[in-house]
């Protein structure tokens, strides 16, 4: 018997599992332990034929039993197949391969563009981030699944201070006038809610709202004007399949904790 | 759910993912090594057209006869050659008679394409020097030069190439693609890489080829391939890696036959269009095939 | 004759390989593993300065103590940081304090102009839409732009990495400098190709390394390697793919450390300036260093 | 006890041998036999630390006992390491990763440039060749050992009908305004001869003769105007050690009997 208490951080992987499709193929980067975790669980319940890629360790379809932290640890090579990271940089500069690539940042700006640089002017930051990694990749991905898992007004800003990860640039227009192999941003999870982007304006847009949680919340966690629909559907519990695939796939909780 | 199996029949495979008349098709193996034999008898028996053929940098038998079955419009080629054994005898005709449109490169310009094809790369700038032979003369469409942003200077530079489908042979796959070079790789893993469409031809389909060999030694992931044939023996009469070596004199009677028509249409009808892929291997003889597996030990290739 | 050794003390091949100012030094190791400590930790002792720091995609520890080191003019990086263990403390405190002069990049610059370097290549061009970031307007000197000779449109490059030294940890490699990874390569064979001087460090000595892995898996040629140095436990407190796991108790002690300079200042003469290479897995003790020992099965990595 | 007769193609591999120096790194093509048992029977003999790559296959330091007739055959990978052919290209590329590159042409001319193309006019040659490979990484390698089987006028000619290869160029105002990082072809191994190149005109010119080969016949064999120093030395017998050496690696006289 499986607990059906979940935790945010599993509904977040069931978001983005839900949202994951047979047959595609994923990629995500560091501290990626919620996509991996929802890219596997997909796989034992309704996607046997995703493929993922496991970051920097190059790892094809890790078996993941247990899910580790590190998106570089030896044990994602327990895998199918396992590539040197210039194939993979090979893979996401060809513009078709990846059908899903999984997004964040420090902040994250209505049009979904991301920044892992820095806050502040590049120049003089007030807070220095990471570094972009392979951010720079997604206009060329089918599509973008952005996460975080701060929700709140400085994360979630109206303009990026520095754009690492471009998602609809300066919105519709300069999006369009590019012409870019991918889809650009199409869901945002975060532990209030799943967001998508409406189609006209390319700005964020509320999707779902997560159980618990009510419009003014989100609104006022958000530091732009998100596309409010006029009714929201709450976001369906993890099934007890779901759940049991995810916990199948995380024995030891690391998902489970992390909220 | 279940996970699909891409494996299928060589003729099923090639009708399904090839094209009647297909842009551009890359044949791996170099030299006479892991030719995808299996799979270019079979395009030549369903009479698949090709407009461009592109070759690794050294083409052998899998680009000469599909030259001399009269498919291939052009062909992108650094060599084709028979090594130790001589010269081309169908690219040399055809050539020679202007029967088939030649690009001209050079064996950077093939590893070069290709990785730019893969990586989505719009070309990649030569080394210095490389543009001193007559080669850009004769290929100005592929060869073609810019500035360099960092020193002014012009460079010349490499086309990328997107092969819309790729012959390959791999000694071993997965029921899902997912695959491993048992000797060399050469080109073959960067054609996986450019092709739109991959057809892999393997020795043997093993289920838990990671756990074999190895993740790390499984290259090939299985999302870059299309179909898996199984087809031992597929390379004959080239050489697989790690398998079986070539066969020296089927090869010498090969460019014997190409001597004249008569030969020629005689070794076609014995070897490719008269029979069934399946009945290849009866046709070269079980024995025989058996008797030129790899004597030493390959579990040093393991 | 005899055939030349490569192997000998990590304080003689830091002493012998790298200059007193070093222009370039790459450091291999992605996150928390494979970082070639026990090489980065001697440099420090020797107060070897560098001029230019180039890191993989993904640096930790490895650039975070040299930058803490103070030895450290510049750094070419797309990322230093802890992974899920948080922000690189030296690393953020010197970019926001400008005290080092930061290259800011993207992984793909890294991948590029180290394959660039490698290759004699000039430069290499960008996919379209790769440009859509500000980091080229943060660093005009390394992103540059031209033409794309085959449709007339802007593209952005990358420069070549060139780097005078590298340090690189790798799991095995024979006396002459042929080596192994055994899980991920990263960046670091990239590195490997690109340096004009390698210096390795390697958990083993194998003498027979392609008898016990095969020829194919050693994808390091030794005459790329100027120096061999046999370190046990080299890469803690990182892992080693293939070896042991990585000591997140030491890794958050030291983050800690990094919090006030008294703390830091004991955690380096505790760990890096105050002992030789030789003491420091008896400082951590070989015990716990044992007992982070790969557990599964890590000859499903042979 | 070794048979002190030799062949010319054992004469030839004792000459490109004498040639290679400790330490080295080398490189060849296809149909390499003579050069392949050239570097092997150096590492056995006085250039123990030389390193040789047997073109694509990949193999660095192959054992080669036997030697085989294929530059691609499996049996090369019986070898201290092995890189996949793109790694091969980025050496070649570099400049200087290696000291040594062995090359040869359907034509050889007077520079040193060399042709695997065609003879005859490009479009309508009176022979197709097989390609050209990677020869025309001969300028960006520290020297070039050039050979051939057939030294007559036809293969020895004033100037290649096609360049593939890149000697030096068309002499030396041609090769030095290049300013590259190779120093051109140092050496042209023949069944007749040994030949160098004048440092000042860049044209070949007879290094020593082969035992019972005279000037004349040289002379008559060669398209062009050699350069001929006043004397010309023979060229040394191989010795027992050579012998002893080469016939390890080429226990099946693959060389041996090659010519």
């Amino acid at each position: 018997m499986i607990e059906n208490a979940y935790s945010i951080a599993e509904l977040m992987a069931c978001v983005m599992a839900r949202n994951l499709e047979d047959g595609e193929v994923a990629v995500m980067g560091a501290v990626s332990m919620i996509p991996m975790a929802a890219c596997r669980m997909s796989q034992l319940t309704h996607a046997p034929n995703l493929s993922y890629i496991s970051g920097g360790s190059g790892a094809v379809n890790p078996f993941l039993d247990p899910l580790v932290f590190s998106s570089c640890d030896e044990e994602n090579l327990r895998s199918e197949a396992a590539l040197a990271l210039p194939d993979v940089i090979l893979l996401e500069g060809h513009g078709k391969r990846f059908d899903v690539f999984f997004g964040g940042g420090l902040q994250i700006d209505q049009y979904g563009n991301c920044n892992l640089i820095c806050i502040g002017d590049w120049k003089n930051p007030s807070l220095r981030g990471p570094g972009t990694v392979g951010l720079p990749f997604l206009p060329r991905s089918g599509r973008v699944i952005i996460y975080t898992t701060s929700h709140n007004a400085r994360t979630l800003i109206e303009k990026v201070d520095f754009n690492s990860g471009p998602g609809f640039l300066d919105g519709p227009e300069s999006w369009a006038s590019k012409n870019l192999p991918g889809n650009g941003p199409a869901l945002v999870v975060t532990p209030l809610c799943a967001l998508d982007f409406d189609e006209e304006t390319k700005i964020m847009r509320l999707k779902s709202l997560h159980p618990g949680v009510t419009v003014d919340q989100v609104v006022e966690s958000t530091g732009f004007k998100l596309v409010i629909p006029n009714s929201v559907p709450t976001t369906p519990e993890p099934t007890q399949i779901e759940l049991e695939a995810l916990r199948r796939v995380d024995p030891s909780g690391i998902v489970r904790n992390l909220l | 759910m279940e996970r699909t199996s891409k494996v299928m029949p060589v003729s099923q495979a090639i009708q399904r993912f090839m094209p009647d008349t297909c842009d551009t098709l890359a044949v791996g193996g170099m030299h006479m090594h892991n030719n995808p034999m299996a799979l270019i008898r079979e395009v030549i028996r369903q009479q698949k057209k090709v407009k461009r053929l592109v070759t690794s940098p050294s083409a052998c038998i899998n680009a000469d006869l599909m030259i001399g079955s009269g498919l291939v419009e052009e062909i992108l080629t650094a060599y084709v050659g028979f090594e130790h054994l001589g010269l081309a005898p169908n690219f040399r005709k055809a050539v020679e008679k202007k029967t088939i449109k030649l690009l001209e490169a050079d064996e950077p310009f093939l590893v070069y394409g290709l990785q730019a094809g893969a990586g989505g790369l719009p070309f990649i700038p030569y080394p210095k020097g490389l543009e001193l032979t007559d080669i850009p003369k004769v290929n100005p469409d592929l060869y073609r030069f810019t500035t360099d942003p960092y020193t002014g200077e012009e460079v010349m530079t490499a086309a990328p190439i997107k092969p819309s489908v790729a012959l390959i042979h791999c000694q071993e796959a997965d029921p899902y693609g997912n695959a491993i070079f048992k000797g060399s790789e050469f080109t073959d893993r960067q054609m996986i890489f450019a092709s739109d469409v991959v057809i892999l031809q393997v020795e043997t389909i093993v289920p838990n080829l990671a756990e074999k060999y190895g993740s790390t030694k499984v290259n090939v992931p299985g999302f870059l391939i299309s179909a898996v044939v199984e087809a031992p023996f597929g390379c004959h009469p080239t050489s697989s890696h790690g398998y079986y070596t070539f066969d020296e004199a089927h090869l010498k009677s090969y460019l014997k036959s190409c001597k004249n028509p008569e030969a020629y249409g005689e070794y076609f009808q014995q070897y490719v269009t008269g029979i069934s892929e399946k009945e290849y291997s009866g046709k070269i003889g079980l024995d025989k095939l058996n008797a030129m597996r790899q004597k030493g030990d390959v579990s040093f290739y393991d």
